[in-house]
């Protein structure tokens, strides 16, 4: 309606304090290509200093390491997206690499869909409760982490469980390759091609931006926000199942303290050093590919470089923080907290 | 024992010693087991005057094998001893130093049907101590400490380790001679000083002076206890039975620290292990130890435990104090028949009662 | 990362003038209360007998004065709107150089309270390069902490070296935590004077208050004149000088130096403040409702042991009563235009 | 930076003088080149469109930003403000246009937190005195008339007395200098009702006697009454500088606008203009907000609502808009009982809401303006579930030529437009859709320049010729004269009073007198 009406232009110089456009804001081209940047810069590091990185295959050995923090790292992303934390999706991801490790055997193509169908479940009521209870994000995800990690240890009884037929079944994931790289590593790379169209294409991503910017501002614009907060958790959840099938296709078995058990918080410095704005509202999930790439290059890096043992540890915190000190996208006058 | 089953994988070759590198993959530097690894793996890399990596797995499995692969993507010829952090770690690590041409072997954790001879030459072979041994070992010595009667707590390690899960049996398997002595609990405590600490003191709450003695999977974990029960004031009215004798274990055993509070232990050494892993791996890379004529008991392997009393701790305190003697030992004789670590039969290791 | 929406409903405000009566009193924390006074009830009827004795009420203080004592640092740093990840990495390097400098028996260094000193230090220059880091290079706190945590790991590994664990060989210091005075352990009694401290300087310093102001709104802050850089820089140092001296607790409990001594302490603390109703956004809560959240988590703990659940979902019980009690403690507040982060 | 001698004003009683002071933020010239003195006892007006640059200029003066060129001199010395501190030492106070005061903490903590650095600090080596804190904060809330308890949690106050605070915030800075204090008031009185105006006009007064005062506010009947000199900005400049007595406010409209006003004659009083009520609201009650509260809106009407502080309105607006709930009564939407209410719905319904906090409730600044606009009615803008960002820059583009909305380019975050601007997206977000119903407006002309204020008025109308029924806060009981059908008058929750406009024609006192 009142598209009918014009108002009389109460100016006559429209232009006079219409500026010119313009398409990048400060920093943002930066925020986009600052990932990327920091893992080739990061790269080129560790080739001049071990040539046969390279001929060794090590960009493939990243990219499979990469490919379950990858994961991990997308649904963090979508999460942290809304302003909120999820810190139970990599336990949801062993859960599910448990699960299946358990029943592909038996039920086999079928395994997999389900592990994955169940988790996403578990993070959607991992939303629901968010959403209706409105307990804080980071404290309900650890009261689920913890129950989570309790579900893994007595369906797995407290021992490795290992696939005992059908192991073809995701066995492709690592052993097929395009351009060299594992297929599980591009299926990530498209899945963040997809979450990023998603948000930057679709209402919904639109919406799940706005509540990680300003929620109060989006429930006075009439978004769905708890539905959106759902839907994040959900990915969140989906991802995780995702990673679950990669540490089984890596593996071939899953224990609680084994391969997967420790995603969380290379998964959530993965996002961050993927340009993801911890306060919310500002993901990227093309840029998260190289957080995670970035995150997974760093224990690799230091082997090859050679980096004493001791001494990797110390390496490997520093790194983090110049990597997200490089990546940051910092508005003038920005609050960091 | 038979021969080996039909070698899978490439035929094997023999590596020039120049382009070897040695690779000793261990859990962590903090661990005074892990530091006895490391310290195998130097002096035999002096031994053979080749040049050795350590990897840090810093008790992640990620990082332990993305930094095996990029060790791997180096180009030398890797020849590999890796203590697994966890058991599902094995195949991963397997199949990577297999596609690269490299020799591994396994030390204490894998899947028990994931057998060397099935992969290859390239998983030259795996090797442990029997677990069922140490905590029948250990849980007699503990029931004996305590005079046959009373009640313990048992502290086991990470909860799916198969290592703490064997030394469980066993002690389990053990108190079934001692039908007076109770196991009141067990508490997990990852292999972890503090978490031993915590659960220790907790359990002390709970039972107070009900506990006359304390069996633990290793003695990190024993050596938290003991400070528990020391600050709970209870240090010479509880016993301790452990695997591992530490240094300082041995310093409290021989002074008779409490009232002779440690009652029981293992012998085994990190440095034996490391060193008799990597050398096994060695040997087959240099085609002196051609794979595909190995035993199944040279290929899964349980390695010799030697029970320590109070009594008996003079035999074995003299090993620590030549390590690198006993790795010249270990080259003269072979990975088989070093004492004290010798083959002593073939894995994977049965529970007791299956 | 939650906060209650600051905005009053401008018209909702008591029909009657704004006067100068006293402002009505707000009561805080009762549901935590409650919750802490439920639980006691409950294992005291489980475990009659063992859950209220005197060694027990030692034990829990004794488990509860670590946490209690990070969770001073962490409830500071949380009230900026800031989080402190390193505490697990600050604790093992200040631990390692209290040990090493200490009578151990590792090297023949024995600084006696100098090692103390040391060790407090340590922490405090890692809070200190902590802030910086955060400040100076506007890197999230979370990042940097993280980052921190693995430094202060590295500087533990690379003390401890490659020789024994280095034990600490006075008895009159490793007994010190435990022995008690007026019946309470000794580290309870530090951790209870650290935590008045910090609930003073919370109230009434301009570092605590500017804590508050800063987590309030950064920029309002900063335009209302509080030096946010400097105070932050001051709060993140602090929060490592507490983590130290935990480290060094820990340590002396242990009678050893132990890289990990700090293990399970961060997400235990941070639980506490959360449970404590500590706002994660900054701007509201306080160090006594964290020092509320850390009993309460240390009973929790305790008494699922006493009652024997087993350890394999224990740590799912304690999830469970953690979201229940959130829940529970805020179910009131609940409302459309709540955010919670 | 040379000399400023050549200033023609420049008397040797200049408080403050400003020359040559230029910023940029990106490619926006905020301010350009611009030269100002301000003399002793003398209250400076401000004044100009919305995002003349206004608040720019007064931030700089108060070391929030800092120019890009030009220089400042206070009392005859040259000055540089890199932090708020040093404008506090200067004796500059500040009333900034959002509101910036630390919800969390109490009245008296606000207020001693600029005093901090000074004399009168409260603190002693980093300690607080909470006994002389209080007490200080008790004195200067009496200043100015607020009868505040300095313990109150900032939070739990109405918007009105956090203003209080503000103000009294910005004139305590005398008493820290002990010298001559300019006090700087941007747009301090758009939250304030008549009472509370005459408070601060006071105040004014007061302060005039001791220092000197820069007052902006887009009511040009209230900078003529308070002001001696009148300095315009344009389009970041300083355009004319004007004594008081010697300009009309038609004048100023013009100096402002660039062009004359026009009458705004109301000649569509729209009767009776349809039968059936919109919006039916039948003994709503909220427990300590509001009581027994009823009313109609028919469609094409407009009905207002007034009230001091604690009337319980805009509660009753944020019901209608399922924003807050209620306990008892009813509300009809076009016949149909509301139940479960929220603000999804709401806007489903075609229900919009214009909420006086703009920045926090009625925006995501971090989003585009074009986003914005689009977001609670993607309507032709969205294909299924995929935005259509053409088709979206379009229906931005129309809207910010309709508007008038400065700069021109939808695609820039909404925050960083002025604030003017920002209320011109928030109407045209609800104006857009096709299924709008009721146009629920929270003091909507709040922070509007006369120009903009035209604009927005023309809208509310125009959505009135449309068939909208319109709930209406206005800011003044003129404002409400002018816009409403009919006035519903609220006093400590209940409704006191009603007149239809259509047969009656109140006063602005008879309002007042139902009021209070
Ligand atoms: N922090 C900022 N970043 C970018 N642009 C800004 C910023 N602050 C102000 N501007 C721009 O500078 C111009 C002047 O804004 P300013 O707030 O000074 O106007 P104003 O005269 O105070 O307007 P109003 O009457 O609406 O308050 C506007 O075009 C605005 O968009
Ligand atoms: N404005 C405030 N904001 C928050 N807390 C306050 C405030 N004022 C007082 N308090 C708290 O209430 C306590 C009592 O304050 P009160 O003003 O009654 O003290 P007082 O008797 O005036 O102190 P003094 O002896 O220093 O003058 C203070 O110690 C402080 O903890
Ligand atoms: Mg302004
Ligand atoms: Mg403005």
């Amino acid at each position: 309606m009142s598209q009918t009406t014009t108002a009389t232009p109460t100016s006559p110089a429209p232009t006079a304090d219409g500026t010119p456009r313009r398409r990048a804001r400060s920093g943002s081209w930066w925020q986009r290509l600052g990932p990327p940047a920091v893992f080739l810069a990061l790269l080129l590091l560790i080739v001049v200093l071990q040539p046969n990185f390279f001929s060794g295959g090590g960009i493939r050995i990243v990219a499979l390491q990469a490919t379950p923090i990858l994961l991990i790292a997308l649904g963090q992303a979508i999460v942290i997206g809304v302003g909120s934390l999820d810190l139970s999706n990599a336990a949801m991801g062993l859960l599910a690499a448990i699960l299946t490790a358990s029943t592909l055997g038996s039920l086999g193509v079928v395994s997999p869909v389900l592990c994955v169908a169940l988790v996403t479940l578990v993070g959607l009521v991992n939303g629901l409760v968010f959403a209706y209870t409105q307990v804080p994000s980071f404290a309900l995800t650890l009261g689920t982490l913890g129950i989570l990690q309790a579900a893994s240890l007595v369906l797995s009884d407290a021992t490795t469980v290992y696939v005992t037929a059908n192991a073809d079944v995701l066995a492709w994931m690592f052993n097929v390759a395009l351009a060299g790289l594992p297929a599980a590593f591009w299926m990530a790379v498209v899945l963040a091609a997809v979450l990023w169209a998603v948000l930057r294409f679709t209402t919904v991503g639109q919406g799940m931006t706005a509540v990680g910017l300003n929620e109060t501002g989006a429930i006075f614009s009439g978004l769905r926000t708890r539905w959106l907060k759902v839907t994040a958790f959900t990915i969140s959840g989906f991802t995780a199942g995702l990673a679950g099938l990669t540490i089984i296709a890596q593996s071939g078995a899953a224990s609680s303290f084994g391969l997967g058990s420790d995603l969380l918080l290379p998964g959530i410095a993965a996002a961050i050093v993927g340009g993801t704005a911890i306060t919310g509202g500002v993901t990227n999930p093309i840029n998260v590919v190289f957080g995670a790439a970035t995150i997974a290059l760093l224990p690799i890096g230091a082997a090859a470089v050679g980096v004493p043992p001791q001494a990797q540890s110390l390496v490997y915190g520093a790194v983090i923080i110049v990597a997200v000190a490089l990546t940051m996208s910092r508005a003038r006058g920005a609050v960091v907290k | 024992s038979t021969t080996s089953g039909s070698s899978t994988g490439a035929a094997q070759e023999a590596i020039p010693k120049e382009d070897i590198v040695l690779v000793a993959s261990v859990i962590n530097l903090t661990n005074p087991y892990m530091a006895s690894m490391v310290e195998g793996a130097k002096a035999l890399s002096a031994e053979l005057d080749v040049p050795l990596k350590i990897v840090n797995s810093n008790g992640s499995s990620q990082t332990e094998i993305s930094q095996i692969q990029a060790i791997l993507a180096e180009g030398k010829k890797v020849v590999l001893m890796v203590n697994t952090v966890a058991s599902s770690d094995a195949p991963p690590i397997v199949n990577a130093v297999k596609a690269a041409g490299g020799y591994v072997t396994i030390w204490w954790n894998k899947p028990d049907d994931f057998e060397p001879w099935t992969v290859g030459d390239n998983f030259v072979a795996f090797q442990k101590h029997p677990g069922v041994e140490s905590g029948r070992c250990t849980g007699d010595a503990l029931a004996d400490g305590i005079g046959d009667e009373g009640n313990i707590i048992a502290l086991p390690g990470v909860q799916d380790s198969t290592t703490s899960q064997t030394r469980v049996a066993g002690l389990e398997d053990a108190l079934k001679d001692h039908p007076n002595v109770k196991l009141l609990e067990q508490r997990p405590a990852n292999w972890d000083q503090q978490i031993a600490f915590k659960e220790t003191q907790s359990l002390l709450a709970k039972y107070g002076d009900e506990i006359d003695g304390v069996w633990a999977a290793d003695d990190a974990m024993m050596l938290g206890a003991i400070e528990a029960v020391k600050k709970a004031g209870r240090i010479d009215d509880v016993k301790f039975a452990s695997d591992g004798l530490y240094p300082p274990t041995i310093e409290m055993m021989k002074s008779g620290m409490g009232d002779d509070a440690i009652v029981g232990e293992t012998f085994h050494r990190g440095y034996m292990a490391a060193a008799t892993g990597l050398y096994t791996s060695y040997l087959a890379a240099t085609g002196e130890l051609k794979v595909a004529d190995m035993t199944k008991e040279q290929r899964n392997s349980l390695f010799k435990i030697s029970c320590v009393t109070p009594e008996n701790l003079d035999e074995f305190t003299k090993y620590d104090t030549d390590v690198e003697g006993w790795v010249k030992q270990l080259v003269e004789n072979g990975p088989f028949d070093t004492e004290p670590a010798t083959l002593i039969g073939q894995g994977p290791e049965k529970l007791p009662g299956s | 990362m939650s906060d209650l929406k600051a905005r009053p409903a401008p018209d909702a405000a008591p029909a009657a003038p704004a006067s100068a009566s006293r402002p009505r009193p707000r009561i805080r924390g009762v549901g935590e209360v409650a919750a802490l006074v439920v639980l006691v009830v409950v294992f005291a009827v489980l475990n009659p007998g063992t859950f209220l004795t005197l060694d027990n009420l030692r034990t829990v203080l004794d488990q509860a004065a670590l946490p209690l004592v990070i969770g001073v640092g962490a409830t500071l740093v949380i009230l900026m709107g800031s989080i402190d990840l390193s505490v697990e990495g600050v604790m093992g390097a200040a631990g390692m150089t209290f040990v090493l400098l200490s009578a151990n028996d590792r090297n023949g260094l024995d600084l006696g309270l100098g090692a103390f000193v040391v060790a407090v230090a340590v922490g405090l220059a890692l809070g200190l390069l902590t802030g910086l880091i955060h400040t100076l290079l506007k890197v999230p706190s979370f990042i940097v902490t993280l980052g921190v945590w693995y430094v202060g790991l590295g500087i533990a590994t690379l003390l401890f070296g490659q020789a024994a664990i280095p034990f600490l060989t006075s008895d009159g210091l490793t007994s010190w935590p435990s022995d008690t005075t007026l019946g309470l352990p000794h580290s309870f009694l530090l951790a209870f004077v650290v935590v008045a401290l910090g609930a003073l300087v919370s109230r009434f310093t301009r570092l605590g208050r500017y804590a508050f102001a800063i987590g309030a709104d950064e920029q309002i802050a900063q335009d209302n004149g509080v030096p946010v850089g400097r105070y932050k820089l001051y709060v993140f140092a602090l929060a490592g000088g507490c983590s130290a001296l935990a480290g060094i607790v820990g340590s002396l409990q242990l009678g050893a130096g132990a890289a990990n001594v700090g293990i399970g302490n961060l997400f235990l603390t941070i639980a506490a403040v959360v449970i404590g109703g500590t706002a994660l956004g900054g701007g509201k809560g306080g160090v006594l409702r964290t020092a509320l959240g850390v009993v309460l988590l240390t009973v929790l703990n305790n008494g699922l042991i006493l009652s024997g659940v087993s350890p394999n979902i224990q740590s799912a019980v304690s999830g469970v009563v953690l979201i229940v009690a959130i829940a529970a403690a805020g179910w009131a507040y609940r409302g459309r235009l709540r955010i919670a982060k | 930076m040379t000399s400023t001698q050549q200033d023609p004003t420049r008397t040797t009683e200049a408080a403050l003088v400003l020359d040559g002071i230029d910023k940029r933020f990106g490619q926006v010239h905020a301010v350009k080149d611009v030269s100002l003195t301000i003399n002793r006892h003398e209250v400076l007006g401000l004044i100009g469109e919305n995002g003349a640059g206004k608040s720019t200029l007064l931030k700089i003066l108060t070391g929030i930003y800092q120019p890009d060129a030009g220089s400042i001199e206070v009392n005859g010395t040259q000055v540089r403000f890199r932090r708020p501190q040093d404008s506090v030492a200067a004796g500059i106070g500040v009333v900034h246009q959002e509101q910036s005061l630390l919800t969390n903490l109490s009245v008296a903590e606000n207020l001693a937190m600029t005093a901090s650095g000074s004399r009168r600090a409260g603190t002693r080596l980093g300690f607080y005195r909470w006994g002389r804190i209080n007490a200080d904060a008790a004195a200067t809330l009496d200043r100015v008339g607020a009868s505040i308890d300095p313990r109150t949690i900032v939070g739990d106050l109405s918007f009105v007395d956090r203003q209080m605070v503000e103000i009294a915030r910005a004139v305590q800075v005398d008493e820290m200098v002990g010298g001559t204090p300019l006090v700087i008031l941007d747009e301090p009185t758009s939250v304030l009702e008549r009472n509370e105006t005459e408070i601060l006009e006071r105040e004014i007064r007061t302060l005039k006697e001791i220092g000197s005062v820069v007052f902006v506010s887009h009511r040009l009947d209230e900078v003529l009454r308070i002001c001696d000199r009148i300095a315009v900005m344009r389009h970041g400049e300083l355009v004319a500088e004007r004594r008081t007595d010697e300009v009309t406010e038609d004048e100023l409209f013009q100096l402002m606008v660039g062009r004359a006003a026009q009458a705004t004659q109301r000649d569509d009083r729209a009767g009776g203009a349809s039968q059936t009520p919109v919006v039916a609201v039948q003994g709503l009650t909220r427990r300590g907000s509001f009581e027994d509260v009823s009313f109609e809106v028919r469609s094409g009407r407009t009905v207002a609502i007034v009230g001091t502080m604690g009337s319980g309105r805009e509660s009753v607006c944020r019901a209608l808009f399922g924003a807050e709930t209620w306990d008892g009564g009813t509300i009809e939407l076009e016949g149909t009982s509301l139940s479960a209410w929220s603000t999804v719905k709401a806007v489903k319904a075609g229900v919009a809401y214009v909420p006086s906090e703009r920045r926090v409730e009625g925006m995501v600044g971090g989003l585009s303006a074009a986003a914005n606009l689009t977001l609670s009615h993607p309507g032709s803008t969205r294909r299924g579930p995929f935005l259509d960002p053409r088709a979206r820059n379009r229906t931005a583009a129309t809207w910010f030529e309709r508007l008038d909305v400065r700069p021109s380019d939808p695609s820039l975050p909404l925050g960083s437009f002025s604030g003017g601007n920002q209320q011109k997206v928030v109407m045209a977000k609800w104006l857009m859709a096709e299924e709008l119903k009721v146009l629920v407006l929270d003091h909507p002309l709040r922070g509007l320049d006369p120009g903009a204020k035209e604009i927005v008025n023309e809208q509310i109308r125009a959505a009135c010729r449309d068939g909208v029924a319109v709930v209406l806060l206005p800011d003044t009981l003129e404002e409400a004269l002018e816009m409403g059908d009919d006035i519903l008058v609220m006093r400590d929750g209940e409704v006191t009073g009603r007149f239809d406009l259509s047969t009656e024609a109140p006063t602005s006192l008879d309002l007042l007198e139902k009021m209070v």
